[in-house]
């Protein structure tokens, strides 16, 4: 039989006020299995616990029962309290009797009553406890980064200064991604190339990152500490260790009218290329879809005229294994675009602003590259369609943000602050110019920010009109704005030279293919989720996977390095043991009763469980079952209470355990 | 007796047809009778409620149009409907009963009847880009428009709001454009295609409608336009009405005539100009059709 | 002693005997099933048709309780059930092959180990007989060396007469005891003559050479092809009036519960499943052997008598179609 | 001074199997929060809806439950992702089926109550508890376990006395 | 009372001994799982057969009720492992098949499907050699939409009789549906009352093949073991939950049932919510995922508060 300890606490009087504790523990005495009970005052105070600990020992006790608070609050002290009394810990169960009754019931017959049966129903519950203990997993100490924009680096960066190895894969030719592109960061307005542009080169020359860049994730297998990530080396047509960055090739190769991406399309590029002067690394990449040799086998010149020989038109796509220990995401965000979208789409695009299809109609990454010093107009201001000079500039903001018809809800967060920087470049660069901003909020909250966004009215003489903009069109070489002004009350028409619209921030273009990859979830919009809004913001519910930067959400460089950095250290405590060790809270499969039809493999919101195959000491196949995953278990149980021969067994909430307590009604 | 028509509709006219735009309804009937389309009036149709009863009393305006619903069941056909603003009203009562059941139970309620509002209901553009064809539009062309420079006017009703009428894209809508030069003429390409006419405000306050179709008639003539083409009569009656008194505000002369788009294709297909009520307009669009070699 | 009875007297019996409290088993509808249950009036019995399960019932239960325990701290206290507390039961209308099994059942209840439970309900159950005048091609008594009229485990036998009626026969104490208690509802035997007895048309088995062949043949291939089929139901043995197999299970809650008695059947997989995992009956085909065993050898080793008289409940309700006359039939045929 | 608390003849069992993430820590702030409800309740804590099989359910009415609650997370703020939308399937069917074998299902009542709804837990139980007080107790499952098979019956005047007791 | 011609079942099973001899012959097939003829008149009882001269017991007829899904389950030891087996199918029969394949029981290369066009076979506890009618065909057939099964690998020639017939378990469930809880409580306790526990209705499913059922186990005891009417009550309502979505209707449980009780009254019931909740249908088509072990964000929750 057992022998169950039942520790009554009054807390004061908030237990005893409305519970009779000591008719509690006397009835407690009486339940079967029972081999001591008492009521304390403060059960959870040092000398509450002591009683504890000495009662263990005394009564040779193998379960517990703490009547007292919610489990939420003191589980853990009791339970550490049972472990350095020598009682495997998760052999203590509460009896909330706080939360639960004395301070929800008033009547003392009843709160008594009601008391003695929780607790009856937990010491049956204990009774059918096991001893558990922590679950260990080998961990690699080594680290994925996905994206090797801002927040990829950064995350790079501290995980590596931290003497642990990062595997950085980027899709794009060189690393950078879109803060290589701006001209200056708010609210300081130092230029974004400076502070990026050395960060690019510590994280190519730090002897613990690999980068593997125009490269793409193909395949990720296994759990946190464990994962086998399969990577794609897309073919470069430039061998890496032999090229020196000369740029020869690019000079020579005759095809030169290509736009560039990096510039919007405002500039043009080679087809052997790097995308922007500052690459890193600083090897071209050969665009196959524009080079005349991979569309008719002529030409080869960027070949002939390179001296170390580095360019290799026969080289092929490469599938690299590395073994990877955490990973985390940072694949960022790209900008809504105006125009039509596919019928049916969710988010439909701008028909009143002329689909994308009037030229100086802009976005603002357009007019970072037109306002960046080593951008295609060398940081003039200019318009795109003829080359002139706007002299009335015209902003739209939320465009696609906050704009339920148009399928986006969300506040994309940085372009209230961006189109504020922007009125000033343009006024910096363009002294007799005129700057409207058609606004709905200004959403200013951060160190200097709000100071910055009333300096470009206050100081940058930019108009800042509140309402909406109803249609753009062109009347000559002019575009003509028609919007309202809520504050006046009034329709207000404005002949701009060019308009920039501020358009949403969106995940990338298939982001849910990684997700789905990784194995983590995403939103409607395909933002990938954290595991808590608030509490686990850089986690993904997925063990071992982290988030950093927009890809999470819409976010400025301050907040995708901060959250970087946070998820960089998530990493780094996982590798900061041999060991990952976790709450023994999994499910496990009881093989003899296993018949594989893997219910539980189906309804596994983790992933967690694999196919096993158990075979005899010949090697022949005696059968298949599911095999739970200790480290990627989340403990949810939805397994067991799908599998049809109960034969997976969460621990801590089994069947015996449940039963138990219900049948102590 | 068989019929010898092609496509078969019941016919909302609405209460604008039967007045001030009546050139609209006998354009129509012209139109489609060339075209071997059927039409047949529903019975006993009443008001719609535009445009007034939405902002003023909801129910009042939901329960006009399931009404005229219920009453176009006796009639065969999905429902055409020529005016911009009862097919508006027709299409947000079917949206808004749609997604309430609240509204649903309301309006049965107020009719004391089964609502019976499922009936698909069409603008004639629809039943001509559509139902009937651009290809078999231009193959049944015997007249065509060739020279003329058409301003395609759909004010801001017939594509909005996006998911209500789904008539086209809502902002950026080429319906009109599509069948006017599928009829032989050429549609000139303008920024003020959807803004506003003012229409709500035509008696009570006569000077927005001034501004507003004066911007329109001066985007019109911007781009070259011999005319406005309507599929409105409230738009006509702003646009053609009106021009006089918005030429003296602006100290101008636009001199644009506002043609129904039925009356265009009317005598694309050769139906007899006669019929189709030029003479009654204000604006006379015969001299442009004679100069254009088109009467 | 031989009397006799007319239907409406046997039923004036019945309803006399329920209203002074007696238990009165007999075939009765249920739900759509003809079964052996208690009944509330004469009106409720069903003579026409061999109930699905056999009356081994009243004195063998499907299920009942041996002992009850409730914990309290770390005590236990346990209360046997006491058999005074079983009722006197009066089974009616048991036809010949299910009374034939009850003193071949008497047999293993009261061997060495006298069965309490048994055998205190079995004192406490008069049992009448009937005999059969209708069968089909399950049935095969005869087979086995019963006859539609066999008087054994009656204690009182009827017979259907021509001209309605039975002709009622005691065959013990308790049936002489019954008709006396309650002579005036009989008469002296007149010269009617008995409804024809409907004797299957089967030949009659050996059963010393199935017993022969059982003897030698305990790991014959055949077993294989014979039970490949069964798909592990306990339906045969449910039905049987000979079976007698049962299973001892504690059921109830951590506070108080109950040891029962059930029902068991050598075919299902838990039959023989150990605690270790380890199973020596591992396939259909060696559990379905023990079946056959058990009924035609090693019964007969223990107690001289053979434990299947022939009802034929298990062909018609095999799921898969096994037939016991089948096999013993080529078991005898085997030289 | 409360007001003199209402006494019933009946006082009904209920049972409330809920995850421990929201509806036991909504029940956690019902406390905190010092609302008033009815004792009525036993709460049994699960890691998610996931976890609770139908069995729970029915072993609940079989040992005396007259009312079940059955409470989670709201959709999409399950803990464990996705947990409650396979509780949702699960019991969304296994009701029809319980409902056909005749059981009342105003008996059974399903929730989401998140952890900040300590308000919505206490309207639950006080529902629930009121609703079933009203109808009763669920004999039907008390009878069922009282009876026994006939042939393995006896004549004992507790079981007699039992029976008519419910 | 509508006869149902039952004469195409003799050309029916020369064409099945020719195919089982065949794919035996050849080595298609290490074995082949059909019907055979048994003792009594018209009685018909499962047979595997492992040989081309023991293909001549094959047969098809009325009698062959037996769903033999069954025998190809982990449950069923009995029937060799290896290699590629043949089995007779009738249209319900497949679906059961479907099913095990989409749960990872059986794999579609792993069968050889001789497909039976089927005009309905008898009812339970029915002498085997009853002719067969309206009133003795197997209530399943009622309502059978595959009497011609599709995907097999091959079918005998023959036109299966399909004459429209009453719909016996539409009209009971809708008829059950109307009644109170209170009286729907008592026809089931009365139905489940009988149950003997002898779990025919378990080991006949093709679904049931779990090795150790969840009501075997007694640490913890899910489900009381004694033939009591709670035990009894709570087995029957939680093995129609382990088969809502799975089960097709073959009604073997219905059939064995020594006391016939209308099991498969509840597992159609518990089909025809699925239909209406997640429009779901068992055994159509190779699902990897049942309506139970998969949800759609937009479920419904009108019943939950």
């Amino acid at each position: 039989m057992s022998r169950i300890g039942v520790f009554v606490c009054h807390c004061g009087e908030n237990i005893s006020r409305t519970v009779d504790v000591e008719r509690v523990a006397r009835a407690a005495e009486k339940i079967s299995g029972v081999a001591y009970a008492c009521d304390y005052k403060y059960m959870c105070s040092d000398p509450g616990q002591n009683l504890l600990k000495k009662a263990v020992s005394e009564h040779n006790l193998d379960g517990i029962v703490v009547a007292a608070c919610s489990p939420r609050m003191h589980e853990k002290t009791f339970r550490k309290a049972a472990d350095a009394a020598g009682l495997n810990p998760y052999l203590v169960e509460m009896a909330n009797i706080r939360e639960h009754c004395s301070w929800v019931h008033e009547d003392k017959e009843e709160a008594t009553a009601k008391a003695t049966e929780i607790v009856t129903m937990l010491v049956e519950r204990v009774k059918m406890n096991r001893k558990l203990q922590p679950i260990t997993v080998p961990v690699t100490k080594r680290a994925l980064i996905i994206g090797g924009g801002i927040a990829g680096i950064q995350a790079a960066l501290d995980i590596a200064d931290c003497g642990h190895q990062v595997v950085l894969v980027e899709r794009d030719p060189s690393i950078g991604g879109h803060m290589a592109q701006l001209s200056e960061t708010f609210p300081t307005l130092d230029c974004s190339q400076c502070i990026m542009t050395p960060k690019m080169v510590d994280a190519a020359n730090h002897p613990n990152i690999t980068l593997h860049t125009y490269s793409e994730v193909e395949n990720v297998e296994g759990y946190i500490g464990n994962f086998q990530v399969t990577i794609r080396k897309k073919a470069r047509s430039v061998d890496m260790d032999k090229c020196t960055g000369c740029g020869v090739c690019m000079a020579k190769c005759p095809q030169k009218k290509i736009p560039n991406a990096f510039d919007k399309n405002l500039g043009m590029r080679s087809a052997i290329y790097v995308p922007f002067p500052q690459a890193v690394p600083n090897t071209p990449v050969i665009d196959r879809e524009n080079c005349t040799w991979f569309k008719s086998g002529k030409c080869g010149v960027c070949q002939k005229v390179c001296g170390p020989g580095a360019v290799d038109f026969t080289q092929e796509d490469q599938l690299i294994v590395e073994s990877i220990g955490a990973i985390v995401v940072a694949t960022g965000f790209e900008l809504y675009s105006i125009n039509e979208k596919p019928k049916g789409s969710a988010i439909k695009g701008y028909g009143e602003f002329g689909h994308g299809k009037i030229p100086d109609v802009i976005d603002g990454m357009t007019f970072e590259r037109l306002a960046s010093a080593s951008g295609p107009t060398g940081g003039k201001i200019v318009r795109p369609s003829d080359g002139k000079e706007p002299k009335q500039i015209v902003f739209v903001q939320c465009v696609g943000s906050r704009a339920r018809e148009k399928g986006i809800s969300y506040c994309s967060k940085i372009c209230c602050m961006y189109t504020a920087k922007h009125t000033m470049l343009y006024h910096h660069k363009v002294h007799d110019g005129q700057a409207y901003v058609f606004f709905m909020d200004a959403r200013t909250p951060g160190k200097g920010y709000d100071e910055f966004w009333r300096r470009s009215i206050e100081e940058e003489q930019a108009v800042y009109i509140r309402g909406a903009v109803s249609r753009l069109y062109e009347k000559g070489d002019k575009i003509v704005v028609m919007g309202s002004d809520i504050s006046l009350g009034i329709q207000v028409e404005i002949e701009a030279d060019m308009v920039v619209l501020a358009t949403a921030v969106q995940p990338r273009t298939g982001a849910e293919l990684l997700a789905q990859k990784l194995g983590i979830s995403y939103d409607g919009y395909n933002f990938y989720s954290e595991a808590h809004a608030k509490l686990r913001p850089v986690e993904c519910a997925t063990a071992g996977v982290y988030l950093a930067g927009a890809c999470q959400g819409p976010k400025d460089i301050p907040d995708t390095v901060s959250q970087a950095s946070a998820a960089a250290a998530k990493v780094m405590t996982l590798f900061s043991k041999d060991k990952l060790e976790r709450e023994p809270i999994v499910a496990k499969v009881r093989e003899a009763g296993c018949v594989a039809c893997f219910y539980c493999k189906k309804v596994c919101p983790y992933g967690a469980v694999e196919e096993k195959e158990i075979r005899d000491r010949q090697g022949n196949l005696i059968k298949v079952v599911a095999y739970v995953n200790p480290g990627v278990c989340g403990g949810c149980g939805t397994c067991q209470a799908t599998c049809p021969s109960k034969s997976v067994e969460l621990d801590g909430y089994t069947d015996e355990q449940i039963i138990a307590q219900i049948e102590a009604l | 007796m068989p019929t010898k028509n092609l496509l078969n509709y019941s016919y909302y006219p609405g209460c604008s047809l039967h007045a001030s735009g009546k050139e609209y309804d006998e354009s129509t009937k012209e139109l489609f009778k060339s075209l071997r389309i059927g039409l047949k009036e529903v019975p006993d149709w009443i008001c719609c409620g535009a445009t007034p009863a939405h902002n003023v009393d909801e129910l009042l305006s939901l329960s006009l149009c399931a009404k005229n619903l219920e009453l176009s069941e006796q009639v065969e056909g999905d429902l055409a409907v020529a005016c911009a603003a009862c097919f508006s009203r027709l299409k947000t009562a079917q949206h808004k009963l749609e997604e309430s059941d609240e509204k649903r139970k309301q309006v049965a309620y107020a009719l004391d009847a089964e609502l019976a509002i499922d009936k698909p209901v069409k603008h004639l553009l629809e039943i001509l880009a559509k139902d009937y064809g651009l290809e078999r539009l231009g193959e049944a062309v015997k007249n065509p428009l060739a020279g003329l420079k058409v301003a395609c006017y759909y004010g801001c009703l017939l594509t909005r709001p996006a998911d209500v009428p789904q008539l086209d894209c809502a902002e950026a809508p080429t319906i009109m454009e599509r069948v006017i030069t599928a009829a032989g003429a050429e549609a000139v390409s303008w920024s003020h295609r959807l803004e506003c006419c003012g229409a709500n405000f035509t008696l009570s306050r006569p000077g927005v409608v001034i501004n507003l179709s004066g911007q329109i008639l001066e985007s019109a003539r911007r781009a070259g336009a011999d005319c406005i083409m309507v599929a409105c009569p409230l738009c006509h009656a702003n646009l053609d009405i009106r021009q006089k008194e918005i030429e003296e505000a602006g100290d101008t002369i636009y001199n644009l005539p506002v043609l129904y788009m039925t009356q265009l294709l009317a005598l694309a297909t050769g139906a007899a100009p006669s019929k189709l009520g030029f003479d009654s307009m204000i604006v006379s669009p015969l001299p442009l059709l004679k100069e254009k070699n088109l009467l | 002693m031989q009397k006799f009875i007319t239907e409406q007297n046997f039923n004036t019996l019945i309803d006399r005997l329920i209203g002074a409290g007696k238990r009165v088993v007999a075939p009765k509808l249920n739900a759509g099933t003809v079964l052996y249950e208690p009944l509330s009036g004469s009106g409720e019995m069903v003579l026409d048709q061999l109930p699905r399960r056999s009356g081994k019932e009243a004195f063998f239960p499907l299920c009942e309780d041996i002992v009850s325990y409730e914990k309290e701290g770390q005590k236990v206290k346990l209360t046997d059930i006491d058999p005074a507390l079983f009722p006197e039961t009066l089974l009616v209308a048991v036809r010949p092959c299910d009374t034939a099994a009850i003193p071949v059942l008497d047999a293993v209840f009261s061997w060495d180990y006298k069965d309490q439970f048994f055998l205190e309900r079995r004192n406490k159950t008069t049992i009448i007989g009937l005999a059969c005048t209708s069968s089909d091609d399950a049935c095969f008594c005869t087979a086995v060396g019963i006859s539609p009229d066999d008087r054994r485990g009656s204690d009182l036998f009827m017979t259907q007469l021509e001209g309605g009626g039975y002709l009622c026969e005691t065959h013990s104490e308790k049936g002489e005891a019954l008709l006396t208690a309650h002579a005036e509802l009989f008469t002296e035997p007149n010269s009617q003559k008995a409804k024809p007895l409907a004797k299957p048309e089967v030949e009659k088995v050996d059963l010393q050479k199935v017993k022969a062949w059982l003897d030698n043949n305990f790991e014959d291939p055949a077993w294989d092809s014979i039970a490949t089929r069964c798909v592990g139901c306990g339906a045969c043995a449910f039905v049987c009036p000979a079976c007698h197999c049962f299973d001892i299970v504690d059921e109830g809650t951590e506070k108080s519960g109950k040891r029962r008695k059930n029902w068991d059947a050598c075919g299902f997989w838990k039959f023989t499943h150990h605690a270790s995992g380890h199973n020596p009956r591992d396939g259909q085909p060696k559990r379905y052997r023990n079946r056959i065993m058990h009924k035609f050898k090693y019964y007969d080793d223990k107690f001289g008598q053979t434990l299947c008289t022939g009802c034929g409940r298990c062909i018609r309700l095999c799921p898969v179609g096994i037939d016991i006359a089948e096999i013993v039939g080529d078991i005898s045929r085997k030289n | 001074m409360h007001p003199e608390k209402q006494k019933h003849d009946f006082e009904p069992k209920i049972i409330a199997f809920v995850c421990t993430w929201c509806t036991y820590a909504g029940a956690d702030l019902a406390g905190t929060s010092r609302m008033q409800y009815p004792s009525n309740v036993r709460v049994l804590k699960f890691p998610c809806t996931g976890r609770i099989d139908p069995v729970f359910i029915l072993k609940a009415f079989q040992q005396g439950a007259d009312g079940v609650l059955v409470s989670g997370c709201h959709p999409g703020d399950c803990h464990y992702i996705a947990g409650n939308f396979h509780a949702r399937r699960r019991f969304a069917t296994f009701r029809k089926l319980l409902e056909f074998v005749g059981v009342d299902l105003q008996r059974l009542q399903f929730s989401w109550v998140s952890a900040a709804e300590g308000g919505k837990w206490v309207e639950m139980v006080t529902d629930l508890t009121e609703r079933v007080r009203g109808m009763g107790p669920m004999v039907e499952f008390k009878e069922l376990a009282m009876e026994e098979q006939w042939s393995g019956a006896i004549n004992t005047e507790e079981l007699k006395e039992a029976y008519e007791a419910i | 009372m509508t006869m149902i011609d039952t004469t195409s079942y003799t050309l029916i099973s020369e064409a099945i001994k020719t195919e089982a001899k065949r794919i035996l012959t050849d080595g298609t097939v290490t074995a082949v799982v059909g019907y055979a003829a048994a003792r009594r008149k018209g009685s018909v009882q499962p047979i595997v057969i492992t040989t081309p001269e023991d293909a001549d017991k094959l047969l098809f007829s009325k009698g062959a009720v037996n769903n033999l899904a069954v025998y190809l389950t982990k449950a069923k030891k009995e029937i060799p492992k290896t290699g590629r087996i043949g089995i007779v199918v009738k249209g319900c029969d497949l679906k059961a098949l479907v099913g095990l394949m989409g749960e990872s029981q059986l794999k579609r290369e792993n069968l050889y499907l001789i497909g039976i066009p089927c005009s309905g076979v008898l009812g339970s506890i029915i002498q085997p050699d009853t002719e067969l009618t309206e009133d003795t065909i197997a209530p399943k057939c009622l309502e059978c939409d595959v009497h011609m099964p599709t995907g097999c690998d091959f079918i005998p020639q023959g036109a299966p009789i399909t004459p429209e017939l009453e719909k016996k378990y539409a009209a009971e469930i809708a008829r059950l549906e109307a009644l109170t809880p209170a009286e729907r409580w008592s026809y089931w306790k009365e139905q489940f009352s009988k149950c003997i526990k002898c779990y025919a209705c378990r080991q006949v499913c093709p679904f049931c093949f779990c090795e150790q059922c969840l009501c075997d186990r007694n640490k913890p005891q899910m489900v009381e073991s004694t033939p009591r009417p709670a035990g009894n009550f709570a087995w029957h309502v939680i093995r129609a939950m382990h088969l809502a979505g799975r089960c097709a209707g073959c009604a073997e449980c219905e059939r064995v049932c020594p006391m016939d009780i209308p099991l498969n009254l509840l597992n159609r019931k518990m089909a025809k919510e699925l239909k209406e909740l997640y429009d779901h249908e068992a055994g159509l088509e190779i699902n990897e995922k049942g309506p139970l072990s998969m949800f759609n964000e937009k479920d419904d929750q009108s019943f939950i508060k």
